[in-house]
């Protein structure tokens, strides 16, 4: 075939595609809260990539997350203190934006930098679960049989322990750091996908087009690929968006236990605001040192919110069954 | 399948459950120093740690199947080991602690589910309107707030700011004396019961203003899914044909969505509050931990924090047995609710 | 013959998310008393809207949009359905006209007992009747002697209110009291002998049994039967039948269309009965009105319609039927769209006859012979 | 006149798990021991309510299931058949039987060899907005049994697809959309494109007419009508629609409860129904004629459970006629007069 009727049949083949999305388009569009969702993290992801930008770090050849300091000070300095540390006057710094935080870590600083690493956090634990709750959860509903029950005994023995619980001693078992952190959460959250995509395919399996492939000759893989999974994956998506915001807080709150692995100083929005349980405990009112706590802990909140609005309103979206006005 | 077949058959997987959750339980315990294992058997370290006794009377150098057997037969016994945070042995600590946790419990989950049922019933019902907006936004808030950030704001606002609700701990001091006393009896370890049978309603006033903040907590975070479960299930019902039959026959808006939709409704939301009291364990871990309430949760995070093995694997079969049990009771709870799984 | 039911210019739009779908656009039908109307069409042309509408029921995102339809309740009352309040039409649904449907099993609450199903039928529109018997088994209860004679004395005096105030509000406080709630007994058990004795009328063979069963543990057609005598527990004056036979095997809806002829004659109900068979209306229905694309084309005697068909679409539509030996005559393209209907008469792309007017008017209905009305330019 | 599909004591049974261990406890007998031939080229309907197994047969026929008992043989030399059905009878040199049948009874196929059958044996399904695959192409739809066949690729697949695209009525431009943008008619066009891409031999309709309206029904029928004698096809039309079947079929099988109970030419079957569940059967048919309208007296009681069939004639229990050695013993299916078999005491 010449390069040009390839180019044609590309177009045509893209066609449909576009034609789909142009729907899914107009659908977000009606969804109010699907728009502020995605807005949410188009904003994170800026914050995430332009960090570098933002929030320039003082120290060349340090690690960017670890949150500069300035002066020696215990008590926090609210938001527009002046910065004195000469390194980060050189980096272009003049006011604290949000304040500094106990040992006079800046709060700005470390927010924006909290960003990137909530993506990671998110985005690996998700990723690696999702990619171990396909392949067994595949396995189990469409072979069925042992395997199957085995597979459900075993999910049902991980979740018969709360998460956090179960994380917890995991990683107090493999020693505290970050990527013990995502390795227990990967191996407390995978069941939930191999549940969700078992139940998907078990009911797409029943469907006449699954038959119809296996009679024209289909090998099982290809029944799989590419007729039960573009059709139960959907639901599955749902979930891990949904999952992505509950793996934040998850990592943010073994921080706030002290159980994260994430060394004093990081740009981790959880251990933020475990520092600063401090000084709301010590009888701190809400007008003094407000913004220790508060706005690291907008930024989780909304960054949680994004991912649960864009979830829920992709299932209100992708349920056929759902028409409304 | 009968129901009778149906919860035997449920009994029985209780039993492989358990012998999966001892594996890996077992199986985390591998994970740690031997030196930390070797503290999973001591029941008492005032009497002096021998350590080359311990593993040779537990097996420690024999192969991992005997030593499983060994552990298995200690954790039968009931012993799950010393904790240092504790100081003491793991099961009676936690048997003490085990109240100021189930304080809270018990004044959380009949928020949560019965609150959360009635909510998502009305955003149902009222599709679309304001009120459907106004409690999924809630909801959905709630959801993405950070437990703990949450309670440490409330804290700022109703105990720093405002004086109104105490930032932690059971009971006021003087009140903690008072329970102390022998003459204050224990019925359940519930202060707030306990106070009502005493007949002390000022202590019972006081065990409640503790109280209000880590519930308030639980409940906002807790709520989330609850509604959102209830109201599409009960979207779903309200769609069925057996509502537009039930409509036809005469019925008024109230006896429909009451009788009709709501009891098929409410069968996914059983299901759902078996499973939320074992995501309330984690919620209370961090709860108790920001309130200073001495339950199970803290303890566990503390020891966690303290890697104190046996304590937190104490903990982690503990919630588990938990998780286990009240699930078993919804699920025979659900066959009799639900005709159509007795005769599956 | 009087009119039972009247629909004059009826529409209903249905607001998706796709648009507007203009579901019923003008449907006029009489429905006369005694008589098995049949209302026939292809999936979509709006029957079973239709039907819906008549009870006030039509489902999110549908709405009624204009139109008139008027039911003789009685000698003298004649109502407008569309105009009544939700008290006045909830006394009518249930009573006056019912209903039964396709999915007899979906339709049927899977957590309730067949007995519960029905006798909820009868405690909410006879209940005076329930209660007027009940009181002659207090009575007869009485007569007896017995060491509960004090209590049947109660009950009497409760029963009696019952009949002159069923609405008074110490009788709904009383009936949230656990314990004393137990008088409502006899009731429920008056209400049960009367369930038994119309699943015996249904010609069901254990209806003692049936009454204790859950709707999954019925048959598709002993389901169908189940909601039939929900249907008639009230003796309603007209019954609607979205379907009744649809998705049932030949021999059983055999079985259930005698049951309808003969409870028709038994009840003296008329049938409205929604059918996209064919052969169905020939065997049961007196008069037929052909549907196509959210409007009545035709409505005709039974005979005329099936002799002398006079719509292009009717016509189209009778020659489809396959016969042995003849090769199958088709109508070409496919029912239109209803979001963006054809302009003028919805048929008019797929009419072999179409005019100029056809492209531009909607036509009227209008009778052309003696109770045969036609929607066409034509005539 | 040759046969091209013999079937001998076809069996399916499916499981059913209960009890605490959720052990096999019955099975459905969704095909109980059918015997059938089908003749090359024509259109042989199989007739009878739900549930009474001819879906069933059908797949199992084309080997979508593993038949639980029986033999399938697809268009094999006369000899060979003559040999395997002397062997059979003479019930000796079993390994010359078996040898045959491995090589020639497709209800033991595996693996690449039936994959290679596949080309030759395709089926319809009932209800086309669930047998397509709603997030595949049209191209893609039709296209693949080529390719999963390895049959043709590239310019030449397309060429094909068209081709067969334009037999059932479709065009090039409807090659890039997805099913849900079809009507119901055509999506059904599309799905007969996908089973006749490969050329088969012999197609399986399972209730292809069922899920449209009438006026759309017509359109297919006469489509299937011309695609037969276009491409020499074989059909096996399942339908509980009666009057389609008249029309359609060349002979028509009645089934009841996993048995063929009668099987005759279309018009003697017909006119005169023997066996009494088939009678009762054309009796129930609504006949759109309101100058034929009688009354009469429907069949009683309901089809009893395939998990545990009546004994004897399994419409023993129902039959206003059932006499005594009904209840005791299977009717076997007997060529009555010429070619039209019944299974009944009262006939034989």
């Amino acid at each position: 075939m010449k390069i040009r009727d390839r180019l044609r049949e590309f177009k045509a083949g893209m066609a449909p595609t576009i034609r789909e999305s142009r729907v899914m388009l107009l659908r977000i569009k009606k969804s109010p809260l699907s728009i502020l969702g995605v807005s949410i993290l188009i904003f994170f992801g800026l914050l995430a990539v332009l960090a570098p930008v933002l929030a320039p770090p003082p120290f060349k050849g340090q690690d960017p997350w670890r949150i500069p300091k300035d002066g020696w000070m215990p008590t926090p300095r609210p938001p527009g203190t002046a910065v004195t540390e000469p390194v980060m006057v050189k980096a272009g710094y003049t006011t604290h934006i949000f304040g500094t935080a106990q040992d006079q870590t800046d709060i700005f600083y470390g927010c924006i930098w909290g960003a990137s690493l909530a993506f990671r956090e998110g985005f690996q634990v998700v990723g690696v679960a999702l990619i171990i709750g396909l392949v067994t959860g595949c396995l189990a509903g469409y072979y069925g049989g042992i395997i199957d029950e085995l597979l459900m005994r075993f999910t049902d023995i991980i979740f018969a322990f709360p998460a956090l619980i179960l994380a917890m001693a995991l990683v107090t078992a493999l020693g505290k750091t970050l990527d013990n952190v995502m390795l227990a959460l990967i191996l407390v959250w995978w069941p939930s996908y191999t549940r969700v995509i078992r139940g998907e395919i078990l009911r797409v399996k029943q469907e006449d087009y699954v038959e119809a492939a296996k009679a024209v000759g289909c090998s099982d893989l290809r029944v799989i690929v590419r007729h039960i999974l573009p059709n139960a994956i959907y639901p599955v998506l749902i979930v891990a968006s949904l999952d992505i915001g509950a793996v934040v807080l998850s990592v943010a709150a073994l921080s706030f236990l002290g159980i994260s692995g994430v060394p004093a100083g990081y740009a981790d929005w959880g251990q933020m605001i475990s520092y600063a349980q401090a000084w709301i405990a010590g009888g701190a009112t809400l007008t003094k040192y407000w913004y220790v706590f508060t706005i690291p802990g907008i930024f989780i909140f909304t960054f949680v919110l994004g991912w649960n609005l864009l979830g829920d309103a992709f299932r209100d979206i992708l349920d056929p069954t759902i028409r409304r006005r | 399948m009968g129901s009778r077949a149906f919860i035997i058959r449920r009994l029985l997987l209780v039993i492989p459950t358990l012998i999966g959750i001892s594996l890996l339980i077992f199986s985390v315990i591998s994970l740690f120093t031997p030196a930390q294992r070797a503290f999973l058997y001591v029941s008492n370290p005032e009497k002096g740690v021998d350590l080359p006794t311990i593993i040779k009377q537990y097996g420690l150098d024999q192969p991992v199947y005997v030593q499983y057997w060994i552990w298995l037969q200690e954790v039968l016994r009931g012993n799950l080991g010393w904790t240092k945070v504790g100081n003491g042995q793991v099961m009676a600590v936690l048997l003490h602690r085990l109240p100021a946790t189930a304080e809270i419990v018990l004044y959380t989950a009949p928020i949560v589910v019965l609150l959360g049922i009635f909510l998502g019933i009305q955003s149902a019902v009222h599709r679309d309107t304001i009120i459907d907006h106004a409690t999924r936004t809630v909801a959905i808030i709630g959801w993405s707030l950070p437990t703990f950030w949450l309670g440490l704001v409330l804290i700022a606002i109703f105990f720093s700011s405002l004086g109104w609700f105490p930032s932690g701990d059971r009971l006021t001091l003087t009140f903690i004396e008072v329970v102390r006393k022998p003459s204050f009896m224990k019925y359940t370890g519930l202060n707030s019961i306990d106070a009502l049978l005493n007949g002390r309603f000022d202590i019972f006033v006081d065990a409640i203003r503790h109280l209000v903040l880590p519930v308030a907590t639980l409940v906002t975070i807790q709520i989330a899914l609850i509604v959102r479960v209830m109201r599409s299930s009960m979207l779903e019902a309200l769609g069925k044909g057996y509502i537009i039959t039930a409509k036809a026959k005469g019925l008024s808006k109230k006896e429909v969505i009451n009788k009709h939709a709501r009891r098929n409704a409410l069968i996914p939301a059983i299901t759902l509050a078996g499973i939320l009291t074992a995501s309330m364990l984690s919620g209370v871990v961090i709860t108790e931990t920001i309130f200073h309430i001495n339950g199970i949760g803290r303890f566990a995070a503390t020891a966690a924090r303290e890697v104190d093995a046996p304590a937190v694997l104490g903990f982690a079969l503990f919630s588990c047995l938990i998780f286990i049990f009240t699930n078993l009771i919804v699920d025979i709870v659900y066959a009799y609710i639900d005709p159509r799984i007795r005769l599956e | 013959m009087k009119n039972l039911l009247n629909i004059e210019d009826l529409k209903v739009n249905f607001y998706t998310y796709e648009g507007i779908v203009e579901a019923i656009d003008g449907v006029n039908l009489n429905l006369k008393e005694g008589e098995t109307l049949g209302l026939v069409g292809e999936t979509g042309c709006g029957k079973s809207v239709t039907s819906l509408s008549v009870l006030v029921l039509v489902p999110t995102p549908g709405k009624i949009e204009s139109g008139k339809i008027s039911f003789e309740k009685s000698e003298k009352e004649s109502l407008n359905l569309l105009q009544q309040g939700e008290s006045a039409l909830r006394s009518i649904r249930g009573k006056d006209i019912s209903m039964i449907f396709q999915e007899p099993r979906a339709y049927l609450n899977p957590v309730y007992t067949v007995q519960d199903q029905i006798s909820e039928v009868l405690l909410h529109h006879s209940k005076k009747e329930l209660t007027e018997k009940a009181l002659e088994e207090i009575e007869k209860d009485l007569s007896k002697k017995s060491l509960k004679h004090f209590f049947y004395k109660l009950e009497r005096k409760l029963y009696r209110k019952m009949l002159e105030k069923p609405n008074s509000l110490s009788l709904k406080i009383l009936s949230k009291i656990p314990i004393v709630r137990r008088y409502e007994r006899r009731l429920k058990k008056e209400s049960k002998k009367e369930v038994v004795r119309i699943l015996k009328e249904m010609k069901i063979a254990d209806p003692q049994r049936v009454a204790e069963m859950y709707p999954h543990e019925l048959s598709g057609g002993m389901a169908q039967r189940v909601v039939i005598a929900m249907a008639l527990g009230c003796n309603p004056e007209l019954l609607l039948a979205d379907e009744p036979t649809t998705n049932l095997d030949v021999t059983v809806q055999a079985q259930i269309l005698e049951l309808i002829r003969e409870l028709k004659g038994k009840f003296g109900s008329s049938v409205l009965y929604v059918t996209h068979d064919l052969g169905v209306v020939a065997e049961l229905c007196d008069r037929v009105a052909v549907m196509y694309a959210g409007s009545v084309c035709e409505l005709a005697d039974v005979m005329d319609l099936f002799r002398r068909p006079l719509h292009p679409y009717t016509i189209a539509l009778l020659e489809s039927i396959p016969r042995p030996g003849k090769e199958f005559k088709t109508i070409e393209g496919e029912v239109p769209s209803l979001i963006n209907p054809p302009k003028g008469c919805r048929f008019n792309p797929r009419c072999t006859k179409a005019m100029e007017i056809c492209l531009k008017e909607k036509p009227r209905m209008i009778e052309v012979e003696k109770e045969h009305y036609v929607m066409c330019h034509l005539h | 006149m040759s046969t091209l599909i013999e079937v001998e004591e076809l069996k399916k049974y499916f499981p059913i798990t209960g009890g605490v261990f959720k052990r096999k406890t019955a099975d459905v007998r969704a095909v109980d021991g059918v015997s059938i031939g089908i003749v090359k080229g024509e259109c042989f309907g199989l007739v009878g309510e739900s549930g009474c197994g001819k879906t069933t047969f059908g797949k199992t026929l084309i080997r979508l299931y593993k038949p639980t008992a029986g033999s399938i043989y697809f268009n094999i030399p006369t000899n060979v058949r003559e040999e395997i059905q002397k062997l059979r009878n003479s019930s000796q040199d079993s390994s010359r039987l078996k040898k045959l049948r491995k090589q020639h009874d497709l209800s033991i196929f595996k693996g690449k060899k039936l994959k290679r059958l596949r080309r030759k044996m395709q089926i319809v399904y009932q209800d086309p907005t669930t047998s397509l695959n709603p997030r595949m192409l049209v191209k893609d739809i039709v296209g693949e049994p080529l390719k999963v066949q390895g049959l043709t690729r590239g310019a030449e697949r397309r060429k094909r697809v068209l081709e067969i695209l334009n037999k059932v009525g479709l065009t090039e431009r409807h090659l890039y959309r997805y099913p849900h943008e079809f009507s119901g008619g055509q999506r059904q066009r599309i799905a007969i494109a996908r089973a006749l891409v490969v050329l088969p031999e012999f197609v399986v309709l399972d209730e292809p007419t069922s899920s449209v309206d009438v006026s759309v029904r017509a359109q297919l029928l006469n489509l299937f009508q011309d695609l037969r004698k276009d491409l020499g096809l074989t059909y096996m039309f399942v339908s509980h629609d009666l009057s389609v079947v008249e029309c359609i079929s060349d002979r028509v099988g009645v089934m009841y409860l996993g048995k063929v109970v009668e099987l005759a030419p279309t018009m003697e079957l017909y006119r005169e129904p023997l066996h009494p569940y088939a009678q009762a059967l054309f009796a129930s048919i609504p006949i759109p004629d309101p100058t034929k309208r009688k009354r009469r007296a429907p069949l009683k009681g309901e089809v009893p459970s395939p998990i545990n069939p009546p004994r004897g004639c399994r419409f023993s229990p129902r039959c206003e006629k059932a006499i005594d050695i009904c209840r005791r013993e299977e009717p076997r299916l007997i060529d009555v007069r010429n070619g039209h078999f019944v299974a009944c005491h009262l006939i034989s």
